[in-house]
C-alpha cells in the first residue's frame, strides 16, 4: 500500500507534463500560454498535495478541531496563482500584438515571415 | 471519503488534460481550461485550502478564461493542424517527468503528519497566529503578516501586469492596416 | 446585446449583489476564507459582467480609465506606506504592531489596511486589463 | 415537525436531487440534439440543485448557513435559466438548426 | 447521506465532462461547462457538510457569480467576435 | 535610524517609486523620479558593501517576524557586491536613458516605460538581498515580467515574438525553480535559506533532494541562458530598445549566475551539490561547449547586437566556468567576471545605443566608415571589445587571468589553453566591427552622420572608464571578490 501515497503526486506528475509538452510542442502561441497554465496549476496541486494532513481541516483556527493541514503551502500557492494570472495576461496581450503585426499566431508561420523579411 | 473524491477528480483532470493537448478547436479548449480550473479548485478545497481554492474559482474560472477568450476575439479561434511528430521535446519532457517521479521515491507519504513539513515552521502558525495577530484564519495571518514582504511582491507583480497590459495594448495600434474602415 | 432583454435584466438584478458580496469578501476574510486578492477579482468581474452586457464603451463611462489608472498605484501605495510608516514609527518594515499601543490591535489594522490596498491594485487592474483587452478591435 | 422528520426530509431531498442530476446528465450525453440537450440540462439543472440546495438548509438549521444557501439557490435560479435561455438564442443566430425529426422517420 | 449525494453529482460531473469532451458544437461544450459549473457548486456545498465546515459557502457562492460570467463571456464571444462592443461586428460574419 | 533599515529600503524605494511614474504619467517626471530612485539605490548599495565588509553580514527581519517564519534579508559580501553592480549600471543607463528612449519609444508610454523598468530594477535587487528561497522566487516574477515588457517595446515587430519567447522560456525556467524549492521545502520544512542550509544534511541523500537540486539547477540555467537553454537571449537582446538591452544584459543574467551560487553554495552547501551530483562533470563542458559555440556564431552574425547577444552567452559560459572548479580562484574569477561582464557589456551596449540613437540601425553594413564620424563612440566600442577579449590593462583581463589561474590549479591545463583559444575568437568577432568602421569608406550620401550627443556619450565613457579604472586597481574588486568566494566556501569573511 505504500505507493499509493504516492498515487496523487504521479498524477499530478503526468498532468504538469501534459502542460509542459503542450508547451515546448504546439506551435500556436494561445495553445503554448493554455499549456502553461497547466504546467503551473498542476504545481500548485503538487504543494497543496504535500499541505495536507491526514485527518486534518481547513487552517481556520476553530475550537471544535485540533488538527489543521499546514497552512504554509497554501500562502504560498496563493502568491503563485496570481503570479500565473499576471503572467498569461502578458502572454495574451503579446499574443494579440503579434497577431496585430504578423497577421497570424504560428509560430512557424512567424518564423517564414522573418526568414523572408 | 475524501481521498475517493481526491482520486476521482484527479482522474477527471488527467482526461482533460489531455483533452487540452489534443484538440485544435482553441475555443474548446479555452472551455475545457475552464473545467480544469474548476476541478482544480475543487480538489485544493478537498485538500482543506480553502483560501487557494477560492483564488483558483475566481481567477481560472472568471478571469483567465475571459482574458483568453478576448484573445480569441482578436486572433483566430482554430489551431493549425501541424501533425508532425516531435520526439525531441517528448524526450525532454518524459525525462522531466521521470525526474520528478524518481524526486517522489523518497517523499514523505501523502497526508502523513509526521513528515517535516509539519514539524517544523508551520506548527508555530497554528500555535500562535490567531494570538499574535487576533486573526482565526492563518492563511490570512501568514499571507498578511508572517510573509507580508511575499504580498507586497505579489501586489507588485500585479501591478505589472496592469503597467505591461497598459504599455503593451494601451496605445492604438501603430500600423494602420484595417480593412473594415469606420464608415 | 440589445436583443438580449433577459440577460440585461438579469445582469443588472445580479451587478450589485456581485460588488456586495466582493466587499463582503474584502472584511471577511479574516474569519472565513477570502482577503484582499479575492474580493479585488470579484469587484473587478462585476465590473467585467457590466462591460460585456453593456458594452466596454458604457463601462468606462463608470469606471472611468484615469481613475482605474490611478487606483492601480494607488493600491500599492498603501501597501508600501504602511510599510514606511511602520518604519517612521520604530518598527522593521512591514511590522504591524508598532501601529497601534497594543501590538494584537496593530497586527489587525495593519492587515485591514494592506488587505484593502491589495484589493483595490487587484480589482483595478483587472479592469483595466478587460478593458484594453476588449477595446482593441479586431484587426 | 420533529428533528427526526426534518432529517428525512433532508435525506429524501438530497436523494432526490441527486438523482435528478444524474438524469440531467444522462440526458445531456444521451439526446440527439443540442435544443434538446438544452431541455435535458436546463430542467433538470435548476431541480436538482434545488432539491441538494434545499436538502442541505434542513440540514443547517437556522443560520447565515441558510442564509448563504438561499443566496446560492437565488443565484441558480437566476443565473441557470438566463444562461441557457442565451445560449440557445447564440445557438439559433449562430446556425444550429433543431433536430425536428429524427433521421427515417 | 451526503456521500451519496456527493457521488451522485461526482456521477454527474462525469457526465457532463464526456459531453464537453464530444462536443460536437461549440454550444454542447459551453452548456456542459455551465452544468459542470453549478454541479462544483453543490459539490462545494455538500462537501462543506460532508466534513463539518459549511462555513465554505461563500467560495461555492462565488462560484455561481463568476461561472455565469464566464458563461456570457462565451456567448458573447460566439455572437459578437468581440468582448468589447454592444452590437454585432461585421468582421466576425465574415469567418468562417 | 535609517542606516539599519537599509537592506530593506534598497528594495522597496525603486519597487514603491514605480507606481508613482504611473501617478504623475509624465515622462520627464518619470525619468526624474526613476534615476533619483536609482542613485539612492546606489548609495544605499554603497553603504551596504562598506558595512558589510566591516561589520560582516547584515540580516533584516522583514515585518519584525524572527526568521524562518518571517522574511530575512541577508546581506554577505557576494549579494552586497552584487547589489551594487545592477544598482550601479541602474544609474548610469538612466543618466543614458532619456535621449535614447524618447527616441524608440511613444511619448505617451514613456512614463510606463520607466515605471517598468523600476520594477525591473527593483525585482532585481529584491532577488539578490532577499534570504527567503520563495520570496526569491516572487520577485524574479516581478524582475522578469518587468523585463518581458520592456524587451517587446522594441521598435522591430520581431522584439514581440523575442518577448514572448523569453516569456515562455523564462516562465517554464521560474516555474521548475518553483518546483525546486517545493522539493526542498517538502524535505525540510523551512524556506529560509540559512535554515534550509542548516537542515538539509539531514536529507541529503534523498532522491527528493537530488531531483530539487537538478530543478533548481536547469530553472536557473534557462534564466541566465546556459548553453542548451540560451535559445531565448539573442533576440531578446537584438530587438529590445537599446537602454533596455543595456540594463538586462549587463545585470539580468548576472542576477541569474548569483541565484546560482546561492543556491549552488549557501543552500545545498559546496559538497553536498558537488561531491554527490558531480555537477562539474556536467557544467564544465557545458559551459565550454558555451564559450565556443556562442562565440563561433557571434563571428557570423550582420546585426552588432546579435553579436553581442551571442558574446553574452559565451560570457556566461567564463562565469560558469569558474564556477564549476569549486575552489575558491575559481569562484574569485566567477564573481569578478560577473562584475567585470557587466561593465563591458552594459559600456558596449550603451556605445551602440549611441549608434542606433544616430543611424535607427545596428546592422553592420551600416557601420562602414563611421570610425571616423563617431570617433568617440567608436573609440567606446574599441575599448570595451579590448576589455571582452581580456587584453591587460582592461577589467576583461583580470578575470581571464583568474580564471586561467583556477583552471592551472585544478590542474586542468586544457581547460586554461581553451580559454585563451576562446578569447581569440573574440579578437575575431570585435575586428570585424573595427574593419568595417575604420577601414571601409563611408558611403557619399551619409554626410549627415555625426557623433552622437554628450548625454549619450557621458553615461558610455563612465562605464568604458570604469573598464580601464578597475582593470589598473584591482583593490577593490578583486578584494570584494575574494572575500565573497571564501564566504561562499563556507569559510568565515
Amino acid at each position: 500500500m505504500a505507493w499509493l501515497g504516492l498515487y496523487n503526486y504521479w498524477v499530478v506528475i503526468f498532468l504538469m507534463m501534459a502542460g509542459f509538452y503542450a508547451v515546448i510542442t504546439r506551435g500556436n502561441l494561445v495553445k503554448k500560454i493554455v499549456g502553461l497554465n497547466l504546467f503551473q496549476t498542476s504545481v500548485f496541486i503538487l504543494y497543496i498535495s504535500m499541505s495536507k494532513v491526514q485527518g486534518g481541516t481547513a487552517p481556520i483556527v476553530d475550537n471544535e478541531f485540533a488538527i489543521y493541514s499546514n497552512p504554509l503551502p497554501h500562502v504560498l500557492i496563493l502568491t503563485a496563482i496570481v503570479v500565473g494570472v499576471a503572467t498569461t495576461a502578458l502572454g495574451l496581450a503579446l499574443v494579440v500584438r503579434i497577431r496585430e503585426s504578423y497577421g497570424t499566431v504560428e509560430e512557424d508561420e512567424i518564423h517564414h515571415l522573418d526568414k523572408s523579411f | 471519503m475524501e481521498h475517493l473524491i481526491v482520486i476521482v477528480l484527479l482522474s477527471f483532470l488527467a482526461i482533460t488534460a489531455v483533452a487540452i493537448v489534443m484538440l485544435h478547436d482553441l475555443v474548446a479548449v479555452v472551455m475545457l481550461f475552464g473545467i480544469f480550473s474548476l476541478l482544480s479548485a475543487v480538489i485544493f478545497l478537498v485538500l482543506d485550502a480553502v483560501d487557494v481554492a477560492f483564488t483558483e474559482a475566481a481567477v481560472g474560472a472568471g478571469i483567465s478564461t475571459v482574458l483568453m477568450l478576448g484573445t480569441l476575439a482578436l486572433t483566430t479561434p482554430k489551431e493549425k493542424t501541424s501533425p508532425r511528430f516531435a520526439p525531441i521535446p517528448l524526450l525532454v519532457v518524459i525525462i522531466t517527468g521521470a525526474a520528478l517521479v524518481y524526486g517522489t521515491l523518497d517523499m514523505p507519504r501523502y497526508g502523513d503528519p509526521t513528515a517535516a513539513i509539519h514539524q517544523h515552521v508551520a506548527p508555530r502558525y497554528l500555535e500562535r497566529a490567531p494570538r499574535e495577530t487576533g486573526i482565526p484564519n492563518v492563511v490570512t495571518a501568514v499571507l498578511a503578516s508572517y510573509r507580508g514582504y511575499d504580498t507586497l511582491g505579489e501586489v507588485t507583480v500585479i501591478f505589472t501586469a496592469g503597467v505591461g497590459v497598459m504599455l503593451l495594448l494601451g496605445s492604438p495600434r501603430r500600423q494602420t492596416k484595417r480593412k473594415r474602415g469606420k464608415r | 446585446m440589445r436583443h438580449h432583454l433577459i440577460l440585461r435584466i438579469v445582469a443588472k438584478l445580479l451587478i450589485p449583489p456581485i460588488l456586495l458580496f466582493a466587499l463582503y469578501v474584502q472584511f471577511h476574510g479574516d474569519f472565513g476564507p477570502g482577503g484582499g486578492f479575492q474580493a479585488g477579482v470579484i469587484f473587478g468581474a462585476g465590473f467585467i459582467l457590466y462591460a460585456l452586457i453593456f458594452g466596454v464603451e458604457t463601462a468606462k463611462k463608470v469606471a472611468q480609465p484615469e481613475i482605474v489608472r490611478v487606483m492601480v498605484a494607488v493600491g500599492v501605495l498603501l501597501y508600501g506606506a504602511v510599510g514606511l510608516v511602520s518604519l517612521l514609527l520604530g518598527g522593521s518594515y512591514l511590522d504591524y504592531s508598532v501601529l497601534a499601543h497594543d501590538p494584537v490591535r496593530g497586527q489587525h489594522l495593519g492587515i485591514f489596511i494592506i488587505e484593502l490596498g491589495v484589493g483595490i491594485t487587484v480589482a483595478a487592474v483587472m479592469i483595466t486589463i478587460f478593458f484594453t483587452f476588449a477595446s482593441r478591435g479586431r484587426s | 415537525m420533529t428533528m427526526a422528520a426534518i432529517d428525512a426530509l433532508s435525506w429524501v431531498c438530497l436523494v432526490t436531487g441527486g438523482f435528478f442530476g444524474i438524469v440531467g446528465g444522462i440526458g445531456l450525453l444521451r439526446f440527439p440534439d443540442l435544443f434538446s440537450r438544452f431541455h435535458a440540462a436546463g430542467v433538470t439543472d435548476t431541480l436538482g440543485a434545488g432539491l441538494v440546495l434545499i436538502g442541505l438548509m434542513l440540514q443547517a438549521g437556522w443560520s447565515l448557513i441558510t442564509i448563504k444557501l438561499v443566496l446560492i439557490l437565488a443565484f441558480g435560479l437566476f443565473t441557470s435559466p438566463t444562461a441557457t435561455h442565451a445560449l440557445a438564442k447564440a445557438a439559433l443566430r449562430g446556425k444550429v438548426k433543431p433536430l425536428l425529426r429524427r433521421k427515417g422517420t | 447521506m451526503f456521500v451519496a449525494a456527493t457521488t451522485a453529482i461526482l456521477v454527474t460531473m462525469a457526465l457532463a465532462l464526456i459531453r464537453a469532451l464530444l462536443g460536437p458544437t461549440v454550444y454542447d461544450r459551453v452548456l456542459a461547462v455551465n452544468m459542470f459549473g453549478t454541479k462544483t457548486v453543490l459539490l462545494i456545498a455538500v462537501f462543506g457538510f460532508l466534513t463539518g465546515r459549511p462555513d465554505f459557502l461563500d467560495i461555492a457562492l462565488a462560484y455561481a457569480l463568476i461561472n455565469f460570467i464566464a458563461i456570457i463571456a462565451v456567448l458573447k464571444f460566439f455572437e459578437y467576435g468581440d468582448l468589447g462592443q454592444s452590437r454585432p461586428s461585421r468582421a466576425r460574419r465574415d469567418r468562417t | 535610524m535609517i542606516s539599519q533599515h537599509l537592506p530593506a529600503l534598497q528594495v522597496v524605494i525603486p519597487l514603491l517609486t514605480a507606481p508613482v511614474c504611473l501617478l504623475f504619467n509624465n515622462a520627464r517626471v518619470a525619468w526624474i523620479l526613476s534615476l533619483v530612485a536609482s542613485s539612492v539605490a546606489l548609495v544605499i548599495a554603497a553603504l551596504l558593501l562598506q558595512q558589510v565588509l566591516t561589520v560582516g553580514i547584515l540580516t533584516y527581519e522583514i515585518g519584525g517576524w524572527a526568521a524562518p517564519w518571517g522574511i530575512e534579508y541577508r546581506i554577505d559580501p557576494v549579494n552586497a557586491f552584487v547589489l551594487l553592480i545592477v544598482a550601479a549600471i541602474g544609474t548610469v543607463v538612466m543618466s543614458f536613458a532619456p535621449r535614447s528612449v524618447a527616441s524608440e519609444i511613444p511619448e505617451q508610454q514613456i512614463a510606463l516605460f520607466y515605471a517598468a523598468y523600476l520594477l525591473c530594477l527593483a525585482g532585481l535587487l529584491g532577488i539578490a538581498a532577499t534570504g527567503d528561497a520563495f520570496n526569491l522566487f516572487v520577485f524574479l516574477e516581478i524582475s522578469s515580467l518587468s523585463s518581458y515588457v520592456l524587451i517587446s517595446l522594441g521598435r522591430d515587430r520581431r522584439a514581440l515574438t523575442a518577448a514572448f519567447q523569453y516569456l515562455i522560456m523564462g516562465t517554464i525556467g521560474a516555474t521548475f525553480i518553483l518546483i525546486g524549492v517545493g522539493l526542498l521545502y517538502m524535505m525540510t520544512g523551512t524556506l529560509n535559506m540559512a535554515d534550509l542550509a542548516k537542515r538539509l544534511p539531514l536529507v541529503a541523500d534523498t532522491r527528493t533532494v537530488a531531483a530539487a537540486l537538478a530543478f533548481l539547477t536547469v530553472g536557473i540555467s534557462l534564466k541566465l541562458a546556459l548553453f542548451p537553454l540560451h535559445l531565448w537571449l539573442p533576440n531578446a537582446y537584438a530587438f529590445a530598445p537599446s537602454v533596455v538591452t543595456a540594463f538586462i544584459a549587463a545585470t539580468g543574467t548576472k542576477v541569474a549566475v548569483y541565484m546560482l551560487l546561492r543556491f549552488l553554495f549557501t543552500v545545498f552547501g559546496a559538497t553536498l551539490s558537488f561531491e554527490a551530483v558531480l555537477l562539474p562533470t556536467i557544467l564544465l563542458p557545458l559551459s565550454l561547449v558555451a564559450v565556443f559555440s556562442a562565440s563561433i556564431v557571434a563571428i557570423f552574425q550582420d546585426n552588432i547586437k546579435r553579436m553581442l547577444a551571442y558574446s553574452s552567452v559565451a560570457q556566461i559560459g567564463y562565469m560558469i566556468l569558474g564556477l564549476s572548479f569549486v575552489s575558491v580562484t575559481g569562484l574569485t574569477a566567477c564573481i569578478l567576471h560577473l562584475f567585470n561582464h557587466a561593465l563591458m557589456k552594459g559600456g558596449l551596449f550603451l556605445a551602440l545605443g549611441c549608434v542606433v540613437y544616430q543611424l535607427g540601425s545596428a546592422d553592420i553594413s551600416k557601420f562602414a566608415g563611421l570610425g571616423r564620424r563617431m570617433p568617440w563612440t567608436f573609440a567606446a566600442i574599441v575599448v570595451g571589445g579590448l576589455s571582452l577579449i581580456g587584453v591587460p590593462l582592461t577589467v576583461g583581463f583580470i578575470s581571464k587571468w583568474y580564471l586561467v589561474l583556477a583552471a592551472l590549479e585544478s590542474g586542468q591545463w586544457w581547460v586554461a589553453v581553451l580559454v585563451l583559444i576562446g578569447s581569440l575568437l573574440a579578437v575575431v568577432y570585435m575586428w570585424r566591427i573595427v574593419e568595417v568602421a575604420f577601414f571601409q569608406p563611408a558611403p557619399r550620401q551619409g554626410s549627415q552622420r555625426r557623433e552622437a550627443p554628450l548625454s549619450l556619450l557621458l553615461p558610455t565613457w563612465v562605464l568604458i572608464g570604469a573598464n580601464i579604472f578597475f582593470g589598473i586597481n584591482t583593490d577593490l574588486t578583486v578584494g570584494v571578490a575574494q572575500r565573497a568566494a571564501v564566504w561562499l566556501l563556507g569559510g568565515a569573511s
